[in-house]
């Protein structure tokens, strides 16, 4: 699809909520756990239909794991809803031990993730959570690009065997994705035409694969064609697409809503180099500083994060490719 | 620029005066109350401006700012670089619009700085930031400015500085075990210098604290933690000043003040309301609650007669 | 293997029967006191073949895993898969090595196995984990078991289970900022199915716990937290039945078991001296902290005139 | 130098309480601060020698991360001594806004690092700290390899300006540099000489120096000629010594005590493939699975992180290429 099909969505906290509403009615195990953030994760609606299936643990978010992982070990299926700041920096030693290493199926949903929180700064902003989750055993991960792979991934983490870390923006998505696509947890999804030869590659995570594949259309327009990817999953990791992908590109962009040290630009230059497939690129993330103030908006702009700022690293990694 | 027409339209108590020593007359006390006003409007039109910010929390704390900058620390423009004045770590964070109210009157910055507050490429964040002068510690994740300010107290007392370290919390925030752990070397390391300040609104985002998860007995877990604990009615100037008037409360013993205040302090249709945690005012809102400050500050006026 | 002839070489109370509902006669106390010895003699053992192991902290609280295994629980290899059986964390997970002991005991797993204990390759590593039968969590960082059994109470509550969750936590480990968010959230819940056991043996690596970071008055501030406290001696078996047997407490608060015990209790140079939290017994002391056990033995059985 | 030269030194946990116990001396300023960590951090000596500038904080590393941000704001120059695996998990919240963010220059000891806690298993292994500490801004990141590194570097830390996490293990390490060697924090060391052209850069950092070292031996034995690199500093990362490294190397072999994913490796090569220097590459680290239970050497051998190990890895690395 292209941009003028392209419709909007919702956000994809809103998609979650959804879902999970839809579920829930059906599966009395599906349980939300939220520490004073049941607005901020649009699960208020939630609680107040199902309220036995709603536990509030209040401003503590160490507990609100630690809680989660017990309520699992008893066959509950959690949702904990917490922002991804707090749930990754304040609980990180919780999910590390509590759920990755113990092993329970916990589906911890970190909320209005990446630089989501916008002007409230660094203390809010999660741009480590993607590093420090896929250094740390047994978590898989999965950053959904819009509304269609939100719904997938939480109808698919319900019955997930394994503990699992999803990671959801605030702001409404475009719809990149038609409904038939497949969906599939550590399945990367192409969302250009399959060809022979791409001049770029633009692999992208979560919020960040709307501009990637907007910026593919400007490409386009110059006569150059992109190889789009939603990277999803972090864990498991995709090598096989991706691999297919820097195969046929002539050099490759990543793209993430992240610190660009340890995210997915990180784990694709580390696979690719691992795997003999060089090709010139750009890792495309939240650099290594005093973050900008901003809305999300502003803020990726000012990374070049966007449409044009994406097009704009692809042809001058292309033109240093062929100077 | 609106803001700062509006916020150089200031009210006659208006000035970055030190006010502490002064007697506590009828005058000090109304001085300080204008100051409130003042800062309610400020605040009140940095969240309309910003579109963005923490209005029932920052209604709540800002007598307590207030009496704090104006009456009770030892905290100026020129002695911030000195280590022998008094502190403030701002713990509850996000109510940072009544913190940059009152620095700005404090003479920190110009007010005409605020007119940046959440723009693109600004220092003034939505939380604080030591980016911003007059601030020590970035804070706005809950249950940080504790532990910090005993950092601050404990050195202090190594240095045999005669400071004090203030920090106000939400009560929603009590919950976040940090607080305890500080609480426990607060105690431990006899940290009478240390003024933690509990904004007891009884609300937090959710709803009353009491249901989404309830702390009380509040005074008993503070003593129990080795606090000396008053309680105060933390929106009456009056009642601050006495009580702040006579810290240390007991040598030896951290000092916990649980403030007893209303969230959404002075404006009618706020007070007291949930969800106006971090909602932003509309037009109207905006000029309702610039007349009932606007009304509040003639009653103060014409009643006590300096008109 | 030196291990297995030891730990196969059992006193007479060795069995992995269920102790519940037995009347508390002075007979089932002295196997209860018997079993006490054998899992102090298998502990050490394991801890002396290993070369590591937290010494102190399993002794002190091998009395109170005997009573809640032998005696409180309903927890047994047949029925672990089940939910509605009593549940256990174990908190303090570096005190593993008496866990692991209670555990073969049990029945959850052959004696031998512990011969793979802390060896490369083996599931027996120095703390809890799932990989081993009959452990619900994995632990070792202090301050995360409290939290997890309150979510297994609270999951039991919302199943209408009849059944108890207990943890016991290091006294050390209560400064924990963690341990406070877990108890307030257990007293909100009213979980009065959840028995969390604090391990008062007053030492932890460093020292007293009183000086490393005081926590008294320890009552008062479980209380002031909501739960049903109560005071036992932690080594005295007969002491222990007679309270766990009054479980719950309270109707609809957490009870809290504050266990007076002494660190490395049973072994005359190990109580009460804070180095032996982490330190291996050399030859000279594990023999005759073998033949101090065995003088324990023996007077048990004379004492009562059963030999 | 050579093994045969190499003796044998003390553990750098050892290495850095002598120094600091040296510098206190004439320091009032300096502090430690431990959270019932004071004899696994070896600065019980210290705490006896200088009662007035040992804070014990008790088991609670978030108030001691906290406690010590404040110290710090107060002019005193803070060594927080505790478990590498609890300071960067369950006090990632504070390293990242109490002393990076808020830019306090704090001095973050992580003692016992990586898996040098052994058969203690992963509650106790850090494997995961170098990915998020170098995923957030603000604070530089040392790993000392040898007792002459981690002196140098506590003595840098006591003047550094900015927040600054040093990782430590436990294990008696051989000493690798002569005292002259020039060290400075963000620069790497070379430990093999200068030469055109290398069959392999081994490019190690902390612990796994040593036997990044001895595999070079190994490989000279072969033949082979090794550039052996000690990147001590993850943050600032050194480029140019790393780049020069790899452009003269056929082959490239980064080794590490740290997850495989966002440490040392990743940082490796993304930006080798940035900078558009494809070279076959191998991350040698701990693999992202359950860690196998041992003590560190058989952890570390277990993985491949041993003279012979990392041998055995550049050789398959080398002929990959040539065949
Ligand atoms: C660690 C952390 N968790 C959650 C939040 C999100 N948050 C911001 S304000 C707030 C409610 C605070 O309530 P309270 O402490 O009572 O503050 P007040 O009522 O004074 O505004 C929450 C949950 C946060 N900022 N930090
Ligand atoms: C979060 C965390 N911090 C530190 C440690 C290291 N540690 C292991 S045991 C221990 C002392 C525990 O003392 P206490 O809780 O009193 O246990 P006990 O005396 O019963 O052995 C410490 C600090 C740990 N395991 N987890
Ligand atoms: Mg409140
Ligand atoms: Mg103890």
């Amino acid at each position: 699809m292209d941009s003028n099909e392209t419709s909007m969505g919702v956000a994809n906290l809103d998609a979650f909520a959804d879902t999970l509403i839809e579920l829930a009615a059906n599966d009395h195990d599906i349980l939300v756990t939220a520490s004073d953030s049941r607005g901020s994760g649009r699960v208020t609606p939630f609680a107040e239909k199902y309220p036995d299936q709603f536990i509030e643990i209040g401003i503590a978010e160490q507990n609100l794991v630690g809680v989660s992982a017990g309520l699992a070990s008893m066959g509950k299926k959690v949702f904990v809803v917490s922002p991804a700041c707090f749930l990754t920096a304040r609980a990180l030693e919780q999910i590390k031990n509590d759920v990755a290493y113990s092993d329970h199926p916990v589906k911890v949903i970190g909320i209005s993730a990446g630089v989501s929180y916008g002007v409230l700064g660094t203390t809010h902003h999660s741009l480590h959570d993607l590093a420090a989750l896929q250094a740390i055993n047994n978590i898989d991960i999965v950053v959904p690009a819009d509304n269609f792979e939100t719904g997938q991934a939480i109808r698919a983490a319900v019955v997930h065997p394994r503990p699992i870390y999803i990671r959801l923006g605030k702001k409404a998505m475009p719809i990149l994705h038609d409904p038939t696509t497949h969906f599939e947890i550590g399945k990367a999804i192409q969302l250009t035409p399959v060809r022979e030869e791409y001049d770029v590659a633009l692999i992208a995570t979560g919020e960040t694969v709307a501009p990637a594949f907007f910026a593919s259309q400007l490409l386009a327009e110059q006569g150059l064609a992109s190889c789009v990817l939603s990277v999803h999953s972090l864990r498991p990791f995709d090598e096989q697409v991706v691999e297919q992908a820097a195969t046929h590109s002539k050099s490759i962009v990543t793209v993430e809503e992240h610190s660009v040290n340890g995210g997915l630009g990180s784990r694709v230059a580390s696979f690719l180099m691992q795997a003999g497939v060089f090709r010139p690129l750009r890792i495309v993330g939240i650099p290594d500083e005093h973050t900008v103030t901003g809305s999300q908006d502003e803020i990726f702009n000012h990374y070049g994060i966007s449409a044009q700022g994406l097009a704009q690293t692809a042809l001058q990694l292309l033109k240093k490719e062929t100077v | 620029m609106a803001l700062l027409n509006f916020i150089t339209h200031r009210n006659k108590y208006s000035n970055s005066e030190m006010m502490t020593h002064y007697p506590n007359t009828t005058d000090h006390y109304r001085a300080l109350q204008a100051k409130s006003l003042l800062y309610r409007k400020t605040l009140l039109k940095l969240i309309y401006s910003a579109k963005a910010g923490h209005t029932g929390g920052s209604l709540s704390c800002v007598d307590l700012l207030n009496v704090l900058y104006n009456h009770v620390m030892d905290i100026t423009p020129q002695n911030f670089t000195q280590m022998n004045r008094d502190h403030y770590i701002h713990s509850k964070g996000h109510a940072v619009e009544a913190l940059y109210a009152v620095l700005a009157d404090k003479g920190f910055f110009p007010w005409e700085a605020l007119e940046t507050v959440g723009k693109y490429g600004s220092n003034f964040v939505g939380h604080p930031t030591r980016d911003i002068p007059g601030i020590e510690q970035n804070t706005g994740a809950l249950g940080h400015g504790l532990a910090f300010a005993v950092g601050m107290a404990l050195a202090a007392k190594k240095d045999g500085l005669t400071n004090r370290i203030f920090t106000i919390m939400g009560d929603g925030e009590l919950v976040e075990g940090s607080i305890w752990e500080a609480s426990a070397s607060a105690a431990h390391y006899k940290l009478d210098n240390l003024v933690a300040i509990v904004d007891r609104n009884t609300l937090q985002i959710s709803g009353q604290t009491e249901d989404v998860m309830a702390m009380e007995p509040l005074e008993d877990k503070f003593k129990a933690f080795g606090y000396a604990v008053c309680h105060v009615d933390g929106n009456d100037i009056a009642a601050l000043v006495d009580l702040f008037d006579q810290l240390p409360f007991e040598k030896g013993k951290p000092n916990l003040v649980l403030a007893h205040t209303t969230k959404g302090k002075g404006i009618s249709f706020i007070e007291d309301k949930a969800p106006w945690h971090h909602k932003v005012p509309s037009e109207t809102e905006f000029e309702i609650a610039l007349r009932e400050l606007g009304l509040a500050e003639n009653d103060l006026e014409v009643v006590d007669g300096l008109e």
